[in-house]
C-alpha cells in the first residue's frame, strides 16, 4: 500500500449497479481524501442517492469494489460498514419519531461502545454513555430539546438530529445525503455552519444541490451525470468546466 | 385407478372452491395491502344467508341474493370501518378485520345457534352425474366446480376486457396515478372489496348446501385460504388458481395414502431403525395431511415470499 | 402520573392480590389465577407486538410448548426427580426459549404482514401436528400429571396454586419491566420505530429481533407452564388459533403502547368472561364488539386512552368538560343498553328454548323474560325501548361532541387571546 | 386572460415545508417553463396543483373555480392533466389500455383528442399498442404518458421533466408535440432542467429556489437577468 492510498478515506473502483436491465451506476471511480469535505453534485436522476446506498451497504454492487481506509467494505451488511467506521444520513428524515431526542442519539452511542445486546444493566446507570450522548446533543444544538419526542421537533431541528445520529456512532467517515433538502434559505445557512462544526477533523462526503452550500463547505466536488463521474475537481475549477455546465443546462449552453 | 380418478376429481373441485374464496382475498390484498382476516367469514355469511333466504325465495333465490347482500356488507365495512383505521397502518387494519371475523362468527351463533343448520341441496339437484367404478358421482359436486369455472372466466373477462377491469388493474399498481387520470379510486377500492366479499359469499352459498354449514366453517377454511394466497403469491389471481388446485388435489390424495417417512427410509434399508425412532418417522401421510399445507406455506414464506406467481414481495 | 403515585398503585394492587384471595370463593380464586396467567402471557406477547412492533398471530405455540414442558417435568417429579414444585415453570421458560430461538430466527427474516403469516403458520403447524405425536404431546387426549408436595406445601388447593402463580407473575413482570430499562430494551423500541435506521447505526437487526422474539417466547413459556401446573393437564388445543387470538385481543384492548396495558386488557376480559359467561351466551359477541370499537375509536387501547387523559389531567379545563363528558357517558350507556337488549332479545327469540315454546303455541309468538321483565315479541313497546335507547344515545353523543368541539375552539381562541395579550 | 391562478400556495412533506407561498398565473394556450435546481420545489408545486400533495394553505383556481382541497380525480375531470416525472405507465396494461385509462369526456370549448391523433404524433406507439407498457423504452413511456393525459382533454397539461434521460432526437420530437398541443389551445406548464430546451419552447419562464418563486417573466427578461441564472440555475 502506497502512501497516497492511505490518504484516501474512501475509494470506489469501477463501481457498477444495475436494476434488471437498467444500468444506474456505470464504472464510478471516486476517491475521498482523509479530512476532506467532498460533494457529489449532478442533475436529477444521475444516481447520487443510489451511489450513497451502494457505499453504505443498502444495495449490493453489481461490479467493482469499495474500500474504507484501505479495507474492503463492499459486500458487507450496513451494520458492519457502520462498525468499520462509515456512517450515513438520509435524504428523507430517518429518525426514531416516538423516542426522545436524547434516546435517538444514545442508540448510536451505545452501538459505538459495543453495548448492543446489553440486557443486564439499567441504561440510566451508564454514566459515560449518557455523558457522551449529552456532548453530541450540545454539538448539534439540541440540548434544550433533550427530553422531547423527536417527532415533535421542527423540521430543521429534525435535520440537525439526523446529522447528530449520523455522528453518534463515532464514525470517522460521514456521508450526508442532501442535508439541506427542504430547508428555507435561512435554515440552510444555519445547517452549513452546523455541518462545518461537526465534521471538523472528519471526512465528509455529501450530496448537495445548493451550490452556495457546496462552495462554502467543500474542498472537492465530483459531478455525477447518467451514473458516471464527469469530473472531480475544486469547486472553482468545476464551475469553469464547460462539460459540467452543458450537463446542467442542455446541449448548447455555456 | 378408481382412487386416482375420484381423488383427482374431488381434488379439482375442492380446489376450485378454494379459489372462489381466495380470489377476492388475493385481489383485495393486491390492491389495498389489507390482509383481510374476515374474508372467510364472508364465505360463512354467504352460506347462512343463502340458507335463510332459501326458505323465502327458494334455493336459487338464496344463491342469487346472498352474495349480493354479502357484497353490500363488504362495501359498508370498507367505507365505514377500514378506511377509518387506514391512517394507523396495515397492522391496525389487520386487527380490525380480525375483530370483525369474531363479530360475524358470534352474530351467526346468535341467530342460528352453535350447531350446523340444515342447509340442503334441493331434491331436483340431488342425482348422480355419472357412475364410475360402481360409484355414483354426485352432480352437485360438478355444479360447484362449474360455478367456480364460470366465476373464473367471468372475472377474467371483466378484468381483461372491460374498462372497469382496466381501471382496477391500473389502480392495483399505481393508485395515485390512476386517480390523477380522473378515476375515483376510493370508490374503486370500495367496489373491489365488495366484489371480493360477494365472491366469497357466492362460494359459501353454493358450497354450504353440500358441505356442512356451521359456525366453524370460517375458522376451518380461513387458514387454508391464507395458505392458498401465500403459496400462489399475494395479489396474483393466476397464482391463487394454481395454488388452490394444488392444495385441493393434495388434500384429496393425502387422505387416502398411508406413506410415512419410515417407509421412505425402508427403501434404503433403514426401515427398522426408522420404525424404532417412531414419532415423526412413523406418522402416516394421511394423518398429517392437515399439516402439510402449513409446512408448504411456511416454506414459501421463507424461501420465496412472493409466492409461485407473485411479482412483488 | 408521578413515579410515587405509580409506585403506590402497584404496591396497593400487590397488597390486595396477596391479602384478598383467602376471603374469596374458589371460583373467584380460580378466576384470579387465570387472570394472572393471561396477564403474564399478554405482557410477554406485548414485548414483541407492542414494544418491537412485530405482530405475532401464533403466540399459542410458545404458550403450549411451555405447558407441555412443565407437564413432562411434573411427570418426572412424580417418578422421583427431585425438582421442587415451585420451580416447574423453569421448564416452560427453557422450552419457550428453545422454540423461540428457532421460530424467531426464521420468522424475523420477514416483516409486516409476512411476519404475521409466518408466526401463524408455525402455530398451525404445531396445532395440526401435535395430535399425531403420541410421545411428546400425548396425542389427541394430551398428557396429565399431578402436583407433588414440597416443603410441607401440598399444592392441593387452588389458593396454594394461586400464590405460586402470583409469585411467578411478580418475578416475570419485574424482569420484563427491567428489560425495558436496559440498552437492549431501548433498542427494542428503536426497532419498532425505524428498523432501517437501526441497521445503519451499527446494529444487526435480524439478530436483535431474534433475541427479542426469544425473550418473548420464553416468558410465554412460563405462562403456559403456570397454566399446566394449575390444570395438571394439557392437550393440543393449547396450540389453537383461539389461544393466539385471545392474547392479541387482551393486548390491543388494554393498550399495546403501555407496559401494563396488556395486563389491564387481560384482567378486564378475564373478569368479564367470569362474570358474563354465566349470565349470557353472547359474551363472546360483546367481546368482539368491544375489540372492534376500541380499534376504531381508541387505537392505542383503553389503557392508552386513559393514560392520555391522565397526562392531560392538569391542563384540561374540567369545568368546561364536565357537561360534555357526562352527556357522552349517558349516551354511551344508553347505546350499550340498547345493544345489549337487542342482542339478548335476538339470542332468546332465535334460541332453542323459544323454538320449542313456539311449537307448543303454533298460533302466536309467546312472551319471553329478559332482565326480570316479561316482553311480548309482537308488542310495539318491546322494540320501541331499544330504538329509543339507541337513537337517544347516538343523539347525546353528537351533542357531546359538538360541545367538545365548541370548547376546543373556545380554548384555542382564549389561548390566542392570552398570547396576543402577552405580546 | 389567465387560465390557472395560484395564490399563496404552501405545501409540506411531513414536517418539511416545501412550498413557501407561491403566487403565479398561467395564461390560456401558453407554454410556461418552470426552472430551478433539484429540490427547489417544482415537482411539489405540480403535485399540489394536482391534489396529489394536499396544499396546507393557499388557493388554486382554474377559470376561477377553486380546486385546492379537491381530490385528484376531480381536479383531472375539471381540466388539469398531469404527466409525472417518473412517467408511471401501468406496466401490466398494454399501450392501448394505458391510453384508455386517460380518456375523459371533453368539456365545452376544449380540443377533443382522439386515439388516432396520438398515433399520428407518435407512430411508434401505434406499432406497440398491443404490448405491455412495462416493456417500453424510456422514450416510448414518455410519449405514452403524455398522450394518456392528453386524452383526458385537459385545458392545461402539467409535464414534469419530459426530456430526462431521452436521446436528443426523441427530445426534439417531444418538444414539437408540446408546441403543437399549445397551438391547439391547451396550456402547458413544463418543468425542465435543461435551460436551452426550456427557453426554446416557452413563452413565459418561472424560476424556483428554496420553495419560492424567485423569477417570473418572459425568456427575454430572463436573458437580461444574469444574476438569476447564476444564483438559481447554473453551476457557479
Amino acid at each position: 500500500m502506497t502512501a497516497i492510498e492511505t490518504l484516501n478515506a474512501l475509494k470506489l473502483t469501477g463501481v457498477d449497479k444495475s436494476f434488471g436491465s437498467l444500468s444506474v451506476i456505470k464504472g464510478v471511480e471516486l476517491s475521498v481524501r482523509k479530512g476532506h469535505r467532498h460533494a457529489v453534485i449532478g442533475p436529477n436522476g444521475a444516481g447520487k442517492s443510489t451511489l450513497f446506498n451502494l457505499i453504505s451497504g443498502m444495495f449490493p454492487l453489481t461490479a467493482g469494489e469499495i474500500e474504507l481506509n484501505g479495507q474492503r467494505i463492499s459486500g458487507l451488511a450496513p451494520h458492519k460498514i457502520n462498525r468499520a467506521g462509515l456512517s450515513r444520513s438520509f435524504q428523507i428524515t430517518n429518525i426514531f419519531h416516538k423516542m426522545s431526542v436524547f434516546e435517538n442519539l444514545r442508540i448510536g452511542v451505545l452501538a459505538k461502545h459495543g453495548s448492543r445486546f446489553d440486557l443486564l444493566r439499567p441504561i440510566s446507570r451508564m454514566r459515560s454513555i449518557n455523558e457522551e450522548t449529552g456532548r453530541i446533543l450540545d454539538l448539534v444544538g439540541l440540548s434544550v430539546r433533550s427530553g422531547h419526542l423527536a417527532g415533535d421537533l421542527s423540521y430543521s431541528e429534525q435535520r440537525a438530529l439526523e446529522i447528530g445520529m449520523t455522528l453518534s456512532t463515532g464514525a470517522e467517515v460521514i456521508l450526508l445525503d442532501e442535508p439541506t433538502a427542504g430547508m428555507s434559505r435561512e435554515e440552510t445557512a444555519q445547517a452549513v455552519e452546523l455541518i462545518r462544526k461537526v465534521t471538523e477533523g472528519k471526512t465528509l462526503l455529501m450530496v448537495e444541490h445548493d451550490m452556495s452550500v457546496v462552495f462554502s463547505l467543500c474542498d472537492r466536488v465530483s459531478v455525477l451525470v447518467y451514473g458516471s463521474i464527469l469530473a472531480t475537481d475544486t469547486p472553482a475549477e468545476i464551475s469553469k468546466n464547460s462539460a459540467v455546465q452543458q450537463a446542467y443546462l442542455g446541449e448548447d449552453a455555456a | 385407478m378408481e382412487f386416482f380418478f375420484i381423488s383427482t376429481l374431488n381434488g379439482v373441485i375442492y380446489g376450485l372452491l378454494l379459489f372462489m374464496v381466495s380470489a377476492g382475498l388475493s385481489l383485495i390484498f393486491g390492491m389495498m395491502g389489507v390482509l383481510n382476516f374476515a374474508h372467510a367469514s364472508f364465505y360463512m355469511l354467504g352460506a347462512y344467508l343463502a340458507y335463510a333466504l332459501s326458505s323465502v325465495f327458494g334455493f336459487w333465490g338464496g344463491i342469487l341474493l346472498a352474495p349480493i347482500l354479502v357484497g353490500l356488507l363488504g362495501m359498508v365495512i370498507e367505507r365505514g370501518l377500514l378506511r377509518k383505521v387506514h391512517a394507523h397502518g396495515h397492522a391496525h387494519e389487520l386487527l380490525l378485520t380480525f375483530g370483525l371475523a369474531m363479530i360475524i362468527a358470534e352474530t351467526i351463533k346468535l341467530f342460528f345457534g352453535d350447531f350446523p343448520v340444515n342447509y340442503q341441496i334441493p331434491t331436483e339437484l340431488r342425482f348422480s352425474a355419472f357412475t364410475v367404478y360402481g360409484t355414483n358421482y354426485p352432480f352437485y359436486r360438478l355444479f360447484i366446480g362449474f360455478v367456480a369455472v364460470m366465476m373464473f372466466i367471468g372475472l377474467w373477462l371483466l378484468l381483461s376486457r372491460t374498462r372497469i377491469g382496466i381501471v382496477v388493474r391500473a389502480a392495483e399498481r399505481l393508485p395515485a396515478m390512476a386517480e390523477a387520470l380522473g378515476h375515483n379510486i376510493p370508490v374503486v377500492f370500495m367496489g373491489v372489496f365488495g366484489a371480493g366479499a360477494a365472491l366469497a359469499g357466492l362460494a359459501g352459498a353454493v358450497a354450504g348446501a353440500f358441505y356442512p354449514t356451521n359456525p366453524n366453517m370460517a375458522a376451518e377454511l380461513g387458514v387454508i385460504v391464507f395458505v392458498v394466497v401465500v403459496v400462489g403469491g399475494l395479489g396474483s389471481l393466476k397464482g391463487s388458481l394454481v395454488a388452490s388446485l394444488l392444495i385441493g388435489l393434495f388434500s384429496s390424495f393425502a387422505v387416502g395414502l398411508d406413506w410415512s417417512l419410515a417407509q421412505l427410509f425402508g427403501l434404503f434399508g433403514l426401515g427398522e431403525w426408522a420404525q424404532s425412532v417412531g414419532g415423526l418417522m412413523t406418522l402416516e401421510l394421511s394423518s398429517v395431511s392437515g399439516t402439510i399445507p402449513f409446512a408448504l406455506m411456511l416454506i414459501v414464506l421463507l424461501v420465496r415470499p412472493a409466492g409461485l406467481m407473485g411479482e412483488r414481495n | 402520573m408521578s413515579a410515587t403515585s405509580k409506585f403506590l398503585i402497584i404496591g396497593l394492587a400487590l397488597l390486595v392480590s396477596i391479602a384478598l384471595p383467602p376471603f374469596l370463593s374458589a371460583g373467584w380464586q380460580n378466576a384470579l389465577n387465570t387472570m394472572l396467567i393471561a396477564s403474564l402471557f399478554a405482557l410477554s406477547f406485548n414485548l414483541l407486538a407492542g414494544q418491537a412492533g412485530l405482530l405475532s398471530f401464533g403466540h399459542a405455540a410458545y404458550f403450549g410448548v411451555g405447558a407441555f414442558a412443565a407437564l413432562h417435568l411434573m411427570l418426572a417429579v412424580e417418578d422421583g426427580l427431585p425438582v421442587p414444585t415451585p420451580l416447574l415453570p423453569l421448564a416452560g421458560a427453557l422450552a419457550g426459549l428453545v422454540a423461540g430461538v428457532v421460530s424467531g430466527w426464521f420468522s424475523t427474516m420477514r416483516s409486516g404482514v409476512y411476519f404475521a403469516l409466518v408466526t401463524l403458520a408455525i402455530a398451525e403447524l404445531f396445532h395440526s401436528l401435535t395430535p399425531h405425536l403420541q410421545g411428546l404431546f400425548g396425542g389427541e387426549s394430551g398428557i396429565s400429571s399431578m402436583r407433588m408436595p414440597w416443603m410441607g406445601i401440598r399444592f392441593a388447593t387452588i389458593l396454594e396454586v394461586y400464590y405460586l402463580t402470583l409469585g411467578w407473575f411478580v418475578i416475570c413482570a419485574v424482569l420484563l419491566w427491567a428489560y425495558t430499562r436496559t440498552p437492549f430494551g431501548r433498542l427494542t423500541l428503536a426497532l419498532r420505530d425505524n428498523e432501517q435506521r437501526v441497521r445503519f447505526m451499527g446494529y444487526d437487526a435480524h439478530v436483535s429481533k431474534t433475541l427479542i422474539f426469544t425473550v418473548s417466547a420464553m416468558f410465554s413459556g412460563v405462562a403456559g407452564a403456570l397454566q399446566a401446573v394449575t390444570n395438571e393437564t394439557a392437550n393440543y388445543d393449547l396450540f389453537s388459533a383461539g389461544v393466539s387470538s385471545q392474547v392479541v385481543l387482551f393486548t390491543y384492548v388494554g393498550g399495546a403502547t403501555l407496559f401494563f396495558g396488556p395486563v389491564f386488557g387481560a384482567v378486564a376480559f378475564t373478569v368479564f368472561a367470569f362474570l358474563m359467561s354465566d349470565l349470557t351466551r353472547s359474551w363472546l359477541f360483546y367481546q368482539g364488539l368491544i375489540f372492534v370499537l376500541v380499534m376504531l375509536y381508541a387505537p392505542h387501547g383503553i389503557g392508552g386512552a386513559l393514560a392520555m387523559q391522565l397526562r392531560q389531567w392538569r391542563e384540561l379545563d374540567w369545568r368546561r368538560l364536565v357537561k360534555p363528558y357526562a352527556t357522552a357517558t349517558v349516551g354511551g350507556l344508553m347505546i350499550a343498553a340498547g345493544v345489549v337488549f337487542l342482542t339478548e332479545t335476538v339470542s332468546i327469540l332465535f334460541g332453542l328454548d323459544y323454538e320449542h315454546a313456539r311449537t307448543l303455541t303454533p298460533d302466536y309468538l309467546p312472551d319471553f323474560t329478559l332482565m326480570g321483565q316479561v316482553w311480548s315479541p309482537v308488542a310495539v313497546s318491546t322494540w320501541v325501548l331499544p330504538a329509543v335507547l339507541l337513537i337517544g344515545g347516538i343523539a347525546l353523543l353528537q351533542v357531546a361532541r359538538r360541545w367538545l368541539d365548541h370548547s376546543d375552539d373556545a380554548m384555542a381562541a382564549s389561548d390566542t387571546e392570552t398570547s396576543k395579550g402577552s405580546v | 386572460m389567465s387560465l390557472l391562478e395560484v395564490q399563496g400556495l404552501h405545501a409540506h412533506y411531513g414536517k418539511s415545508h416545501i412550498l413557501h407561498g407561491i403566487d403565479m398565473t398561467i395564461p390560456e394556450a401558453s407554454i410556461v417553463s418552470l426552472l430551478g435546481r433539484n429540490g427547489s420545489g417544482r415537482s411539489t408545486l405540480m403535485k399540489s396543483i394536482m391534489g396529489l400533495v394536499q396544499p396546507s394553505a393557499g388557493s388554486v383556481r382554474l377559470n376561477g373555480a377553486e380546486l385546492a382541497g379537491h381530490r385528484p380525480y376531480d381536479i383531472c375531470r375539471r381540466g388539469i392533466g398531469y404527466v409525472p416525472e417518473e412517467r408511471l405507465v401501468f406496466p401490466n396494461l398494454t399501450v392501448e389500455q394505458n391510453l384508455m385509462m386517460g380518456v375523459q369526456k371533453a368539456q365545452d370549448g376544449v380540443h377533443q383528442w382522439t386515439m388516432d391523433e396520438m398515433y399520428d404524433y407518435f407512430p411508434r406507439l401505434k406499432e406497440r399498442r398491443a404490448i405491455n407498457a412495462g416493456y417500453l423504452s424510456g422514450g416510448e413511456q414518455q410519449m405514452l404518458t403524455m398522450c394518456r393525459s392528453l386524452l383526458g382533454n385537459p385545458r392545461i397539461l402539467l409535464i414534469d421533466e419530459p426530456t430526462e434521460g431521452l436521446a436528443p432526437k426523441i427530445v426534439e420530437v417531444v418538444m414539437e408535440v408540446i408546441l403543437d398541443i399549445a397551438k391547439r389551445g391547451v396550456a402547458v406548464m413544463l418543468v425542465e432542467q435543461k435551460l436551452t430546451i426550456a427557453l426554446k419552447v416557452a413563452s413565459q419562464v418561472m424560476v424556483m429556489g428554496h420553495g419560492e418563486l424567485v423569477f417570473q417573466g418572459t425568456t427575454e427578461e430572463l436573458a437580461e437577468a444574469p444574476e438569476i441564472r447564476r444564483n438559481w440555475l447554473e453551476v457557479a
